[in-house]
């Protein structure tokens, strides 16, 4: 378990972690508890379909709360809010992944919900880039399908064994994968940012919220 | 406006057109194929709903869905934290509020800072009139779609007066923009409170005028009993929430099962189930809802904290690195947040689990073998807004 | 008016009706040729019924509708079947009743 | 099924029959039949109801107070703000000071065909140079007339309300209006 | 048409022109429409002609003083029959450009039979009916007399059916039911 | 002519005077309203997207069932309305006729709803 | 001849066939106005047309102004000829049931001896007019709406029918006039002060009548052919310009004509209780009578449509022939009885 | 053919004709986004009630309306429907653009789905800007439509190409 600092322990999120642990042995790769808040685990790619039986037969995870991806790199673009005089530090490209780790640039992840236990878990599988595909969870929990073809659709991550893996929101002749961070916004770079001309100082730089009414009082002379 | 020639249009049209033909892989020697939509009145706008039938059996019904699509994952990845908020507004573009609230909670989880009680209670207060605004709408436009048009009127007509209330103290009617990560924008306006109260008077009023307008009528009745039956487990298992999944029998609320910190433990409210899973049982447990609502709003004005709307949070918001889910019950169902941050000015992933997308997903299975009408009933029953949809 | 005026007019429909019903691929048009000779049966009827000045013409006319309501109502019910059972009504691919 | 059957069917008529008399006779039946009264309809173009203060129906600007700051246009979702300004000499505030430089507003367009009426800019002007108000009524059969400069934005100021007084238990100060 | 010219000729009072006339000019579209039904390619186009021949007959009936046959004409006929017709069409293939085949490859059988026909029963006809004229229509109200032609009324048609014909009538009721059970049959054996 | 042509004779003349206002308008029509052929224009609509298949239902045989009770119970209203006319002389013997024909009827649409034609599955 | 000139047959008919046009578009203006956009409005608690014309009272010419001016478009799949046919047929049925219609003593049109046994012929033909005009468009919409509005008209032609028997067999004759007359004559319980309208005897048969017209007139609760949240608008979806104007007046001039019908045949038609029954007064005084009598059916229809949700296809099937029809079948034997037995 | 394309049309009956196009606009039911909630309050709401106006919002299928009001988010995906129902639309028909997606994206104008204004494929009257814009501004709209339609010269509008953009 990674260095989750415990102030109270979660019994109800611990056993959720045990009883994966017991089902899949070391197929659970990492996992984090926070507790009284949530809980991730990341699984072996392989073992992604399996987790979710184990979730919804051992766990009684019944409720299919989503099921996303991520991709892990950051954006080459920024904002696109460029302004010629401004000098942004250049973009960093090292990924960087979140809880329970990773380590590749996509990564799946679905939330189920036990209603009578009242407790959620994150589950992660990485995807590997030279075979983006994970098996298909539509077979155990139904709602699953169009979340995995919207996924398919967006980042271009296949479901092994999905029955109809086709666009679900995109014209079909639209290409690239737009939740991907290369996808560009061509709008926002065509279109010039208007906020690029020299700019008058702050009246006062304070980082409280008070400085509003400050500034309204000073500017209303 | 750039113009563009007219050629360079229509091959643009022409190629879109190519989309339109999906459709044609339903189309079999036997049977037909029924097209509802994009433009049709009954999918809200512009669902599309593609039935294949036998006579008027639906043999496989599949929506297709897309046309409202906006990109918002998208679009958030590059958006700052309080221009998210503007924009999470218009995904249930009914319940405008109920939307940045779970947003808000997310990133304030990651921030570690908690909004002062007066907040959170006008924060549950505007939740329950989107509430209200968005359910009763339902109830108006459902009878509507099953040829009642007067419920619809009346509906529109007592909205407005919940719409005034927001639109007092969030100065939009539909998009508030109210919430801000700490606090709120603004404080109520001074006598809202009487006028807010006399206004869930009225709604009470409304509901009752329902009740014996749509749900008592027998017509009403024989077109929404036993039809449309969706099963507990089966709705758990397409994540079905809100009134769907009560009317399934399932006695899940968010707003009492995962407390997120709104004022919602302090009044004092019921859950309303309903064993048969129906048509009219979801149109029953959304009248419940209605005034659960009003009755919500009352308490919470009755109580109201006094003291500051916002804690302390710097001016310029970043947010630290992490990632945090928090979900609530949305007049459409649960909507939830999850914010993956890397301590920018926004926020690097954020997955929006809209409601609406997995209330739909049931429609392939529980529309298996029903009529053409009936396909019209389930879809109303199960109550859809595009935007929370294809977001 | 002379009586023929009605019996020529009558004999006109006869003859078009049994030329359909010989002819017409269509089963559903067959039905429809028999409702000509059955209606110009009827105006002979009524014509007959006038010039004798009773009652009996008309009064066989009405039962011949009927008649031919029944008949209609199971002609295309056939026809239905038939359909049903072989996509057509096409009555060269049905020749013999085979199916 | 209901007890008696065509129970619900009667009153679904007496819901709508009620309402019809209330609409016809607000003044109840024996008064003068005024459907205008009744109805909860507000006559648009001869009446026109009154939206709340805080409503958010067009962005008015006070130009003096603009510094050409740009932080609105920063912070605009719709990048829909579009500012030019330079700077110039202007008197000392005080008799005897230095003269100051100061910020001169040569363009401050905001294009409504694109703003999504979020109040992002207001809220961030720190200068108080930008309200709501409530005023609606501006469609335009061209799209470019949509975009409101600065003369336009000016004239708006006059139907900027007064900001409201809170509710009791809140902390928040009124702030007002510069005129 | 023949029909036009013999029905002018035999005018033989003014009053009688403009029913001659009026049965001229229905005798036509009937004729024509009945034609059309037998040789059009399109199953609706047919069903609307026979509409034309049948609500054509009902017109003759009405100059023959046949009221109630006539107005029973448009309500059994017209207003069901076709109808009947019509969803028996549309239940089967209606394609909307007509069918590429309509007629079997035995029609000249078909027109020679009818031709054949036609000219017996003109011949026959002319020979047998030759001069009988209907009797002229009553100017005054009158009941059933054979002397002139008068409109029969309901009445009496109600009388005639539930006296010489109660057993005819009684059949057909029978003839009915037997009619829709074996149409049901029919049309549900699954 | 009797006056019972004449009436009949105005029933024509009155479909004439009707057609002929109709069409009348519709050829007023023609002069002042446009004619703007687009090809799109003339395309069946569906909902804003392309037709599919062809406009062929197979309808449920049940329509046809319900056409026929019709055709049958029309016939039998028509010897139902001139036996009202003279039920008053008729008498018993009159209402027993009927009654049989009627029954005999009705028993033909109970068989169509035991039969179960009448309910939609 | 009123004026003391001498028309021609032919001349004087083209007149009353514009006094029926008139007779007939003005009661379908006025129920259009009154209820259409007034009534229904102050249900709804809004206003309806207020500004063509002084409270809206123009809204209709506009309309038909509009409409006039509307492009005419004849899909490229549909069949012309029949596709154009369709609505002429539509309006000719509910023409051609007003001429019946008696307004008073000697204010009618014609006088036929099977009145109403023709106004319920003619009115069953529109199902043929709505079946063509759904199939000639060549949309599925249009063919479903059009199969589903002929079903139903037939479904429900049966039950008016049935319930027009009862009438017929008190009044002892299917002329309107005779109707009128037999009503207006007639004793109640043996006190004849009041004439005996049928809406008390027939009571059950006015019911079924009345359910029986809102489904003939496709209104709410039995619009399902053209349910707009499913067909759109069923068989009229392609109509446009003057062709749909022409379908919207026949819905309306329907509405009248039935309602003249069940104005005449349970509510005594042109007479009133109290003034002679042939006097001259009631020629003028008939027609006035009768609009009134009609207005309120016609309240009554709009009243309900506005109310109600729509049924199912099949449940309004069934309800036709599991319960109008055998309760009006019952409602005949039970006259027959009562008749014969008294 | 037409007396007005060619411009022979008496004045008095010109005017005539546009009145009566003026106070009878059949609204085409068809909203794509939040916007269409407010134009559903504009056409349902009693509060508003857009029908005493004579704006119908009655037919469902374009071929009976004269107007159709593109109240929402404009996708790539539903233009081909939106210019298909356009064009199916008879002569004359009006447009209005409600709202700042569909005048040029409004807040998705970054989007890779979206449209950037629904003037880029059909041709529109009115812009009503707003987001949403309130009923009473989408009044305002119909009003300001209403009052082009009563000085409208048809001979012009129907004159020349039909696809148009302004
Ligand atoms: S309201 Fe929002 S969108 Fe509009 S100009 Fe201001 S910041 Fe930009
Ligand atoms: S933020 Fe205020 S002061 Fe700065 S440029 Fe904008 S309007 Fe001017
Ligand atoms: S303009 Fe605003 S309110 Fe209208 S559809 Fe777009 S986002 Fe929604």
């Amino acid at each position: 378990m990674s260095d989750a600092p415990a102030p109270e322990t979660d019994e109800r999120r611990d056993r959720l972690v045990e009883v994966l642990r017991s089902e899949l042995g070391d197929r659970v790769v990492d996992s984090l508890v926070k507790p009284g808040d949530d809980v991730w685990v990341r699984v072996a790619t392989d073992a992604w379909q399996e987790t979710g039986r184990v979730l919804r037969d051992a766990l009684r995870c019944n409720f299919f709360d989503f099921l996303s991806a991520i991709d892990w790199l950051p954006s080459p673009f920024g904002k696109s809010e460029d302004s010629p005089l401004d000098q942004r530090p250049a973009l960093s490209t090292d990924i960087v992944t979140g809880y329970a780790g990773g380590e590749t640039r996509f990564q799946v992840f679905a939330r189920v919900t036990s209603l009578p236990e009242r407790v959620s878990i994150t589950v992660k599988a990485d995807v590997p880039l030279e075979d983006l595909a994970v098996d298909t969870w539509s077979a155990i929990y139904s709602g699953a399908n169009w979340h995995e073809r919207e996924i398919h659709e967006m980042y271009g991550i296949g479901f092994r064994g999905h029955p109809y893996l086709a666009h679900i929101y995109l014209p079909g002749d639209f290409e690239g994968h737009p939740l991907r961070k290369d996808f560009p916004l061509l709008a926002r770079h065509v279109k010039p940012w208007p906020g690029i001309v020299d700019v008058e100082p702050m009246p006062d730089e304070g980082d409280d919220a008070e400085a509003e009414g400050d500034a309204a009082a000073e500017g209303a002379e | 406006m750039t113009a563009i020639s007219d050629r360079q249009k229509l091959a643009y049209v022409n190629a879109q057109a190519a989309d339109g033909r999906v459709n044609l892989e339903f189309e079999t020697e036997e049977g037909m194929t029924l097209n509802m939509g994009p433009q049709h009145p009954a999918t809200h706008g512009t669902l599309r709903i593609v039935a294949k039938l036998d006579g008027e059996q639906v043999i496989h019904c599949e929506p297709v869905m897309g046309y409202m699509h906006r990109g918002y994952e998208k679009l958030l990845e590059v958006r700052t934290y309080p221009q998210v908020n503007t924009l999470v507004n218009r995904i249930d573009w009914l319940g405008s509020f109920t939307n940045e609230v779970p947003f808000i909670l997310a990133s304030e989880k990651l921030m570690g800072v908690e909004a002062p009680p007066r907040a959170q209670w006008i924060r549950t207060i505007l939740f329950e009139l989107g509430r209200i605004a968005n359910i009763s709408l339902f109830l108006g436009d459902t009878a509507l779609h099953m040829g009642g048009m007067t419920a619809a009127f009346y509906a529109f007509r007592d909205r407005e007066f919940v719409l005034n209330q927001i639109e007092a103290v969030t100065g939009g009617r539909f998009h508030p923009n109210f919430d801000r990560i700490g606090g709120l924008k603004d404080d109520f306006p001074k006598g809202w409170i009487a006028d807010t109260k006399a206004v869930m008077a009225r709604l009470r009023d409304f509901c009752d005028e329902i009740e014996d307008l749509v749900v008592g009528n027998e017509i009403f009745q024989a077109r929404t009993r036993g039809i449309g039956i969706i099963p507990g487990d089966i709705a758990q298992s397409y994540g079905l929430s809100g009134a769907n999944l009560r009317a399934s029998g399932v006695d899940w609320d968010l707003r009492r099962d995962v407390p997120v910190g709104l004022a919602w433990d302090q009044c004092d409210w019921t859950v309303w189930t309903h064993p048969d899973g129906d048509s009219f049982s979801r149109y029953w447990v959304r009248l419940q809802e209605v005034r659960e609502a009003t009755k919500i709003v009352d308490q919470l004005c009755d109580g109201l904290p006094s003291g500051p709307i916002m804690a302390k949070v710097p001016r310029i918001i970043k947010v630290p690195e992490g990632e945090a889910w928090v979900a609530t019950e949305n007049p459409l169902g649960e909507m939830g947040y999850y914010v993956v941050s890397k301590g920018d000015l926004g926020p690097f992933r954020v997955k929006i689990r809209t409601a609406s997308f997995n209330n739909i997903s049931v429609i392939p299975w529980v529309t298996r073998g029903v009529y053409v009408p009936d396909v019209i009933s389930i879809l109303a029953s199960l109550y859809f807004i595009l935007g929370d949809i294809d977001r | 008016m002379l009586l023929n005026e009605f019996l020529f007019l009558a004999a006109a429909l006869f003859a078009l009706g049994v030329y359909g019903v010989i002819s017409r691929r269509n089963g559903v048009m067959v039905l429809m040729s028999i409702e000509l000779i059955l209606n110009s049966v009827n105006i002979n009827l009524v014509a007959f019924g006038a010039m004798n000045g009773n009652l009996t013409g008309q009064v066989f006319a009405l039962f011949i509708i009927a008649v031919a309501a029944a008949e209609v109502g199971v002609g295309l019910a056939i026809v239905l079947a038939i359909f049903r059972n072989r996509r057509s009504v096409d009555l060269d691919e049905v020749d013999l009743m085979k199916g | 099924m209901p007890d008696i059957y065509g129970k619900g069917l009667l009153k679904g008529l007496g819901v709508t029959f009620r309402e019809m008399t209330k609409t016809i006779f607000p003044d109840g039946m024996t008064k003068r039949p005024s459907p205008t009264k009744g109805a909860a309809t507000v006559q648009y173009p001869h009446e026109k109801e009154a939206p709340a203060p805080r409503a958010r129906g067009v962005i008015a600007l006070k130009e003096d107070n603009c510094t050409v700051c740009m932080l609105c246009a920063r912070s605009c979702p719709d990048w829909c703000i579009y500012i030019e300004g330079h700077e110039e000499k202007a008197p000392p505030r005080r008799p005897g000071g230095k003269p100051r430089t100061v910020s001169a507003l040569d363009r401050f367009d905001i294009d409504y065909a694109l703003c999504m009426y979020c109040g992002i800019c207001v809220e961030v002007c720190p200068f108080d140079a930008l309200f709501w108000s409530p005023e609606y009524e501006y469609s335009e059969p061209r799209i470019a007339d949509l975009l409101h400069d600065k003369t336009r934005l000016g004239e708006w100021m006059e139907t900027v309300p007064d900001f409201e007084p809170y509710e009791a238990g809140s902390e928040v100060k009124v702030r007002k209006v510069p005129r | 048409m023949g029909l036009i010219v013999a029905a002018a000729r035999n005018a033989d009072a003014p009053v009688l022109v403009a029913q001659n006339i009026a049965f001229g000019v229905i005798a036509a579209i009937m004729v024509f429409s009945a034609f059309r039904v037998v040789t059009t390619r399109n199953v609706v186009h047919a069903a609307v002609y026979l509409v034309m021949v049948l609500s054509g007959a009902a017109a003759q009936f009405v100059l023959l003083g046949a009221e109630f046959v006539a107005i029973t004409q448009l309500l059994v006929y017209v207003g069901a029959i076709v109808v009947l017709f019509l969803f028996g069409i549309m239940l089967t293939r209606a394609p909307i450009r007509g069918e590429e085949r309509a007629t079997r490859d035995s029609w000249p059988l078909g027109a020679f039979t009818a031709l054949v026909l036609a000219g017996l029963l003109g011949y026959s006809l002319t020979n047998g009916f030759g001069g009988d004229r209907l009797p002229r229509y009553c100017t005054t109200a009158a009941p059933l007399a054979g002397s002139c032609l008068s409109p029969s009324g309901t009445r009496a048609i109600s009388d005639a059916i539930f006296s010489t014909y109660l057993i005819p009538f009684e059949v057909t009721s029978l003839l009915l039911l037997a009619a829709l059970i074996g149409a049901i049959v029919i049309a549900r054996r699954d | 002519m009797s006056a019972f042509l004449r009436e009949y004779l105005t029933v024509a003349i009155f479909t004439g005077v009707a057609f002929g206002l109709l069409a009348g308008v519709l050829s007023v029509g023609k002069l002042i309203r446009p004619v703007r052929p687009q090809a799109e224009k003339y395309f069946n609509y569906e909902s804003g997207v392309d037709a599919v298949g062809t406009g062929w239902v197979q309808s449920p045989i049940r329509y046809y069932v319900f056409a026929l009770l019709f055709v049958m119970f029309d016939v039998e209203a028509v010897f139902i309305f001139p036996w009202a006319t003279q039920l008053e002389i008729y008498g018993w013997f009159g209402a027993v006729e009927m009654g049989i024909f009627i029954v005999l009827l009705a028993l033909g649409l109970l068989y169509a709803w035991r039969k179960g034609v009448l309910r939609w599955t | 001849m009123i004026l003391g000139l001498h028309l021609a047959y032919w001349q004087t008919s083209v007149i009353r066939s514009l006094g029926v046009l008139v007779a007939v578009l003005l009661p379908a203006g006025t129920f259009v106005y009154i209820f259409l956009f007034k009534m229904v409005s102050f249900m709804q608690s809004r206003l309806g047309p207020m500004e063509a014309g002084p409270y809206g009272s123009m809204q209709l010419l506009a309309e038909v102004g509009k409409f006039i001016q509307k492009e005419d478009i004849v899909p490229d799949n549909a069949d012309r000829r029949l596709f154009k046919l369709a609505p002429y047929l539509v309006v000719a049925t509910v023409l051609l049931v007003y001429l019946v219609v008696p307004f008073g003593p000697k204010m009618r049109f014609v006088n036929f001896d099977g009145g109403i046994f023709y106004a319920l012929a003619v009115s069953s033909i529109s199902a043929l007019g709505v079946l063509i005009a759904g199939w000639a468009s060549a949309n599925k919409y249009s063919l479903m709406g059009g199969l589903r509005a002929a079903g139903q008209l037939i479904a429900y032609e049966l039950p008016m029918v049935l319930a027009v028997v009862g009438v017929v067999i008190q009044a002892g004759t299917m002329n309107l006039s005779g109707i009128v007359a037999a009503q207006a004559n007639g004793k109640m319980f043996g006190f004849g002060g009041l004439g005996n309208p049928y809406f008390i005897t027939q009571f059950v048969g006015m019911v079924i009548f009345l359910i029986a017209v809102q489904a003939e007139l496709t209104q709410t609760p039995f619009d399902m052919p053209i349910a707009e949240s499913e067909l759109v608008t069923g068989y009229i979806t392609e109509y446009s310009g003057m062709r749909f104007l022409l379908f919207f007046i026949a819905e309306f001039a329907a509405v009248g004509s039935f309602a003249a019908v069940a104005a005449t045949l349970f509510m005594g038609g042109w007479a009133v209780p109290g003034i002679k029954f042939d006097s001259g007064v009631m020629n003028v005084l008939g027609p006035i009578v009768l609009m009134a009598k009609m207005t309120l059916i016609a309240g009554v229809i709009f009243f309900v449509r506005f109310t109600y949700p729509r049924f199912r296809e099949d449940q309004l099937q069934k309800f036709a022939w599991t319960i109008l029809i055998p309760v009006a079948l019952a409602n005949i034997l039970v006259t027959t009885v009562l008749k014969v037995a008294f | 053919m037409g007396l007005v394309e060619s411009g022979k049309m008496p004045k008095p009956l010109t005017n005539l004709l546009n009145i009566s196009r003026r106070y009878s606009i059949w609204i085409f039911q068809w909203g794509l986004a939040c916007c269409a909630i407010e134009m559903g309050a504009a056409l349902g709401s009693p509060r508003y009630d857009v029908m005493r106006l004579g704006v119908i919002p009655l037919p469902a299928s374009p071929r009976q309306a004269d107007l159709v009001c593109i109240s929402g988010t404009v996708t790539d995906k539903m233009v081909p429907a939106i210019r298909r129902l356009y064009d199916q639309m008879p002569d004359p028909k009006y447009v209005i653009s409600m709202g700042s997606c569909a005048n040029c994206g409004g807040p998705y104008w970054d989007s890779y789905s979206v449209t950037k204004g629904v003037d880029q494929i059909i041709p529109v009257d009115v812009y009503v800007p707003g987001c949403p814009p309130r009923p009473e501004a989408l009044l305002e709209g119909i009003v300001l439509l209403q009052e082009r339609i009563r000085h409208e010269d048809m001979a012009e509008r129907w004159k020349g190409d039909p696809i148009v953009v302004t």
